[in-house]
């Protein structure tokens, strides 16, 4: 099935759920609301038509400052059987940063939804066992969250031909267009 | 030459010995090692007594002894298993269910 | 008059015997030590020209000298104790095994008439002492207070207990058709057949005695108590130093008794099988200790070779063999021979 | 009384033992921490931990350009970089619209293959040896040699190449490159099957150790998300070459080799016959390699031009100074998830695009990633030998796993 | 005065070593004293010129008895004995009762009298050799109590593993 079919499915059973439809390069998004993403998720797994058992990605994305919410938890489905792959994309709000887990639907997901809280700071409701997978169990801070700094600021400590580099880079910066 | 009474009061000492670490100690596995030292002592004396009657009969006893030592330890360790994974417990004290 | 005045009458007075005694010990210890040392370096070279490599090259011509430098390493580096270990049995526990070793040699026949007690019951013997091996695993195994030594010390204890069964029972042939327990005279026992060794009416009891020599002495694919892929060294994951040694001296020494008693009760020790004795009479001008070396170097050489092939066995797999396929082999291997020997 | 005897001994058993298999563990391959309660030797619960060799690649290439993401990919399985460079460049050159020339498609193949070749005997091999053959170690690190021998002799790097480019590869391969490989991929299959499968195939223990053990179903496998050889050996035909194929794959003849019963033997065996796939892959492309150029027409706007050309060349400096400063130029808004089959598995790159010369979010769904997760599936009821079968047998490189 | 030096020697080290093993706190400190006091035991058969069965105190006692007895400490990690009242309420009593068991036997040892002598002498068996002729004495006069005693191992064998299995 063309994945264009699958979004216009998915906006005839679920209307309010689904807010967009996006398709760049042949690949189709459809971004829904986060409160039944997981109903959603028993119905793309279950439907036979569509089928989709394997869950070949889930990350999340933060969007700060450039979109409201803040961030969006991407699924991507593929169907073994069908051969056809959909992207779903759930948003998520700063303040109200958690989303139903989609483990019992695919074991797969459980470590994706795990690194996603450890990188985001996004929570996963139903989750069996939801810790800091990649990070230490005691770091501060999501660092895939785009206020979340590179580097730290080592002061004294820091190399000083770090230090020119980031002048000479100052510097360039105006001949840039 | 050895008196042949040497290796009796030998015997006895060693007997004795193992009869007070049963008596005295509550930790099964020693129990059952202080068993396993009075069978050695009867053994040490059986040997003894062959020895100087020019019989042998004395060492066969010895075997069936030693056989029934091992059957013994065998048996008696597996009851000290199964009750530990009852029981967590080696201690004779502890174990009372036999009572009631 | 006991065993102990026999051993020490003779000829030339208590002395003189006794200095004799000595002499060979340190000749037979010596010279086996030697042979561990050696053992080590050829089995690099067998599984290093097996394995497409040279193995050591850099120590001397060929790497002639690398075991006597790893000697020496081992000899000089710091012998570490975990802090929570049980000091005087972590201490004690690496003697063991090349004690008991190293005296089972008292009871090997070199060659015709050289053996340093030539008691009655040789086999028995060489059977206590390789049972008290596992004491060595086992209470290091214990006293490192690490779990995967610990791990390492219970596989072992299990291991070694089932597979001396096996062991024992794949002799007890060998013991019917000599009728003795003295390792000469099975090796005399044996000149009385043309083909001049046990092996032939006995493979079955070489084939179980061969399986049980591997797993006696921990070696691959028996080296569950040491697998260095699970329990990364077993028993000895915390040894250094000379005590690493030891055990490891210990490892070999075992294999070489254990290629003894294969050789004496199988292949017919010194000699060799009187047909070929008999149509080749310039054999029989060469010594002995050649033919035994030779065949207990066969044997090593089939410890390196089966450990450049096979994999590990599992755990519950190694049981398995040793209850249900080696005793019953051996059991039945005795039921036949002494049906076969009541018969004759 | 005597239910009450009962009722214990049903609830309480020996005292559990917890032992921490790793990070430092020779059978671990790398720096992975596996905390097993062990009840006797029989494994009662498996925790993984991962994470010791995060470098958080995501966000450093997040503050990268294109261009110099393309390092990155190298370091996520070391043993394999070639394919995660190439699938890197498919995705992004899908982002940008670009296509590769025919050339330079069959030589990213041709490399793919042969890192799929080393990469799995690698795999084989490492497994054999935390099972206990050491010899098959050593008999395939002998024919690795040669493979990275010919990366070397091409992209002048071993282990991380950064040889593909966006749009195409860094420089063309010699003659005596596809001489020499095809010399190999003459006498590779008689190895597998003389050296390797001898070794291991009809040796009992090998047999034992491996038949039955860390079984999982299709349904179940592909519920777990694995994929690669892993989720093959369970009879599942998915195959990104297959399925969704990029470079040169539709044009090339070959089988997707699959298991039956799932278990370990059978994920050896998918390996096993992937080798000789690859192989025919690999003869296939040289047979029929095109000539032509190596970099698409537009690749100076994505790729830095050779250095003699930056020298010599006004219009290259002016790319260099362009590339290095703002990134490759043009990215259009938008995003894209691009799977692409590496030897571990199916590797993902989901790239957001913001328009600027620099991924807005580069997510790399990692296939080791995934396999270990399904440690505990495989572990939990199984002995402490199985445990090493069954690390060995999901083909983890941790470089990927923590990114 | 040779062989009662030895067995000087053997007494001494054999008395106090049990006494060190049942007083350890440690059982496998315990098993490690006993196994030491089997060797000595062992020393002593040899000394009564009963070879085989020296060699059978080391293979089953030392070898197989005392393994299993480590073999089950180790496996329920049993270090220390926790202190609490004993067996027999207090210790000096069961001390002083085995002292007047020991006295006993000590009186009764002086009344004995030696039974009449058998026809294996050392000579006799020496010519034969030891292993040799037990087996010979074993396997006619006792056979039947020999077969007594391999259904007993059976049983054992059966009884340990129906113990220690795992219900359920």
């Amino acid at each position: 099935m063309e994945p264009k079919e699958i979004a216009e499915i998915i906006r005839d059973r679920y209307p309010a759920e689904v807010k967009e439809i996006k398709e760049f390069r042949g690949q189709v998004s459809v971004i829904v609301k986060k409160d039944r993403i997981k109903e959603i998720m028993k119905y793309l797994h279950d439907a036979p038509e569509l089928y989709f058992d394997y869950i070949e990605d889930l990350c999340g994305v933060d969007y700060l400052g450039r979109k409201e919410p803040r961030f969006e938890v991407v699924y991507h489905l593929y169907s073994i059987r069908h051969r056809h792959i959909i992207r779903i994309k759930a948003e998520v709000p700063e303040d109200d940063c958690a989303i139903d887990s989609v483990t019992d639907i695919w074991a797969g997901a459980n470590w994706h939804e795990r690194e996603c809280y450890d990188l985001f700071g996004i929570a996963f409701n139903g989750h069996p066992d939801l810790r800091r997978i990649l990070l230490p169990e005691d770091w501060e801070g999501h660092p895939l969250r785009k206020d979340y700094p590179l580097k730290a600021d080592l002061g004294e400590m820091e190399w000083k031909g770090y230090k020119e580099v980031l002048e000479t880079a100052k510097r360039n910066k105006q001949y840039e267009a | 030459m050895v008196p042949l009474q040497w290796y009796i009061g030998l015997s006895a000492v060693i007997f004795i010995i193992g009869m007070a670490g049963f008596m005295i100690r509550r930790n099964i596995i020693i129990m059952l090692m202080s068993i396993e030292l009075m069978l050695n002592s009867v053994n040490i004396s059986l040997v003894a007594f062959s020895h100087y009657l020019q019989d042998l009969r004395g060492q066969i006893l010895v075997f069936f002894i030693i056989t029934v030592a091992a059957a013994e330890a065998a048996i008696g360790l597996a009851i000290l298993v199964a009750l530990f994974k009852n029981k967590a417990a080696v201690h004779t004290d502890e174990i009372t269910e036999m009572k009631g | 008059m006991n065993i102990l005045d026999s051993a020490l009458s003779g000829t030339y007075g208590y002395l003189f015997n006794i200095a004799i005694i000595f002499v060979k010990i340190a000749v037979v210890v010596g010279v086996t030590m030697l042979h561990v040392t050696y053992a080590t370096y050829f089995e690099r070279k067998v599984i290093g020209h097996m394995q497409i490599r040279l193995g050591p090259m850099r120590v001397g011509p060929h790497g002639i000298l690398q075991p006597i430098a790893d000697m020496l390493k081992l000899f000089f580096k710091e012998d570490i104790i975990p802090s929570e270990a049980d000091k005087p049995v972590f201490k004690i526990a690496p003697v063991i095994p090349i004690f008991a070793t190293l005296s089972s040699l008292a009871v090997v026949p070199f060659f015709e008439g050289f053996v340093i007690a030539d008691i009655n019951i040789g086999l028995l013997y060489l059977f206590a002492m390789s049972s008290l091996a596992a004491y060595g695993v086992v209470m290091a195994g214990w006293a490192s207070n690490s779990k995967y030594s610990f791990l390492g010390g219970l596989r072992s204890s299990a291991q070694v207990i089932s597979y001396e069964v096996a062991m024992g029972l794949s002799l007890v042939g060998v013991m019917l058709m000599a009728g003795s327990l003295n390792l000469s005279d099975i090796v005399k026992a044996q000149q009385q057949y043309w083909h001049g060794m046990f092996l032939i009416p006995q493979f079955l009891a070489y084939f179980v005695f061969m399986v049980a020599a591997f797993a006696e002495t921990n070696r691959t694919p028996f080296d569950l108590p040491e697998a260095e892929s699970e329990l990364v060294a077993g028993y000895f994951v915390e040894y250094s130093g000379i005590r690493f040694a030891w055990y490891y001296a210990a490892e070999y020494v075992g294999m070489i008794i254990m290629s003894s008693i294969a050789v004496l009760c199988f292949w017919g020790g010194w000699t060799i099988p009187p047909v070929i004795a008999d149509s080749i009479p310039a054999l029989k001008v060469v010594p002995g200790i050649v033919w035994f070396l030779g065949k207990v170097y066969f044997h090593i050489f089939l410890y390196y070779w089966v450990r450049a092939t096979v994999p590990r066995y599992r755990y519950d797999q190694l049981m398995a063999l040793g209850w249900k396929v080696l005793i019953p082999l051996a059991l039945a291997n005795i039921v036949v021979t002494s049906i076969v020997k009541y018969m004759s | 009384m005597m239910k009450e005897m009962t009722t214990a001994a049903t609830e309480l058993k020996t005292k559990e033992l917890t032992i921490s298999m790793g990070p430092q563990h020779p059978a671990t391959h790398g720096v992975l921490r596996l905390v097993l309660d062990l009840d006797g030797e029989t494994v009662i619960k498996c925790t993984p931990h991962v994470g010791y060799l995060h470098r958080g690649t995501e966000k450093l290439a997040e503050n990268r350009t294109y261009i110099s993401a393309l390092p990155l990919m190298d370091r996520l399985d070391y043993i394999s970089s070639m394919s995660n460079d190439v699938g890197y460049c498919v995705a992004v050159e899908r982002l940008f619209g670009i296509e590769a020339p025919e050339r330079a498609k069959y030589i990213r193949t041709i490399m793919s293959e042969m890192t799929r070749i080393s990469s799995h005997i690698i795999g084989v091999a490492t497994h054999a040896l935390d099972i206990g053959a050491m010899t098959l170690f050593l008999y395939s690190f002998r024919d690795r040699e040669l493979l990275l021998d010919l990366f070397e002799m091409t992209c002048g790097a071993r282990l991380t190449v950064s040889y593909p480019r966006i749009g195409g590869v860094r420089n063309d391969v010699s003659q005596e490159f596809l001489d020499k490989l095809y010399d190999f991929t003459e006498g590779f299959p008689k190895i597998i099957e003389e050296q390797y499968e001898t070794l291991i195939d009809q040796n009992r223990i090998w047999l034992q150790r491996t038949k039955g053990i860390g079984v999982i179903s299709a349904e179940e496998a592909i519920n777990w998300g694995l994929t690669g050889p892993t989720l093959r050996g369970s009879g599942v035909p998915y195959d990104v070459r297959k399925y969704a194929p990029y470079d040169a794959y539709d044009k090339v003849e070959f089988d997707v080799p699959v298991g039956k019963n799932g278990d370990v033997y059978d994920r050896y065996k998918c390996r096993m016959e992937e080798l000789r796939q690859s192989n025919k892959i690999i003869r296939q492309c040289i047979e029929k390699l095109p000539a032509g150029p190596v970099m698409a027409p537009d690749a100076p706007k994505f790729t830095l031009p050779p250095k003699d050309k930056v020298l010599s060349d006004m219009e290259s400096l002016i790319h260099q100074f362009v590339l290095i400063t703002k990134g490759p130029i043009a990215a259009p808004e938008g995003e894209i998830y691009v799977a692409t089959e590496v030897p571990k598995g199916e590797l993902g790159f989901y790239i957001i695009s913001d328009g600027s010369g620099r991924p807005y979010r580069l997510r790399l769904r990692a296939p080791s990633f995934v396999h270990v997760s399904v440690l505990p599936r495989l572990c939990e009821g199984a002995i402490l030998p199985d445990v090493i079968a069954n690390i060995g047998t999901i083909d983890i490189v941790l470089g990927e796993c923590d990114r | 005065m040779l062989p009662k030096l030895f067995f000087g020697y053997f007494a001494i080290v054999m008395i106090s070593l049990s006494l060190v093993v049942i007083t350890r706190r440690n059982p496998v400190h315990s098993v490690l004293w006993m196994l030491v006091l089997f060797f000595h035991i062992a020393g002593l058969y040899l000394f009564l010129n009963a070879e085989f069965i020296a060699a059978v105190q080391i293979i089953l006692y030392a070898g197989a008895i005392l393994v299993l007895f480590l073999f089950v400490i180790m496996m329920l990690n049993l270090k220390e004995e926790i202190t609490a009242e004993r067996f027999i309420g207090e210790w000096p009593i069961g001390v002083a009762l085995a002292i007047s068991i020991l006295m006993l036997i000590f009186f009764s040892i002086s009344k004995i009298t030696a039974g009449p002598q058998g026809q294996h002498t050392i000579e006799a068996i020496k010519a034969e050799t030891h292993t040799k002729a037990i087996g010979k004495v074993l396997y006619t006069e006792y056979l039947f109590p020999f077969e007594i005693a391999s259904l007993i191992l059976l049983i054992a064998i059966v009884g340990a593993i129906v113990l220690a299995k795992k219900r359920g």
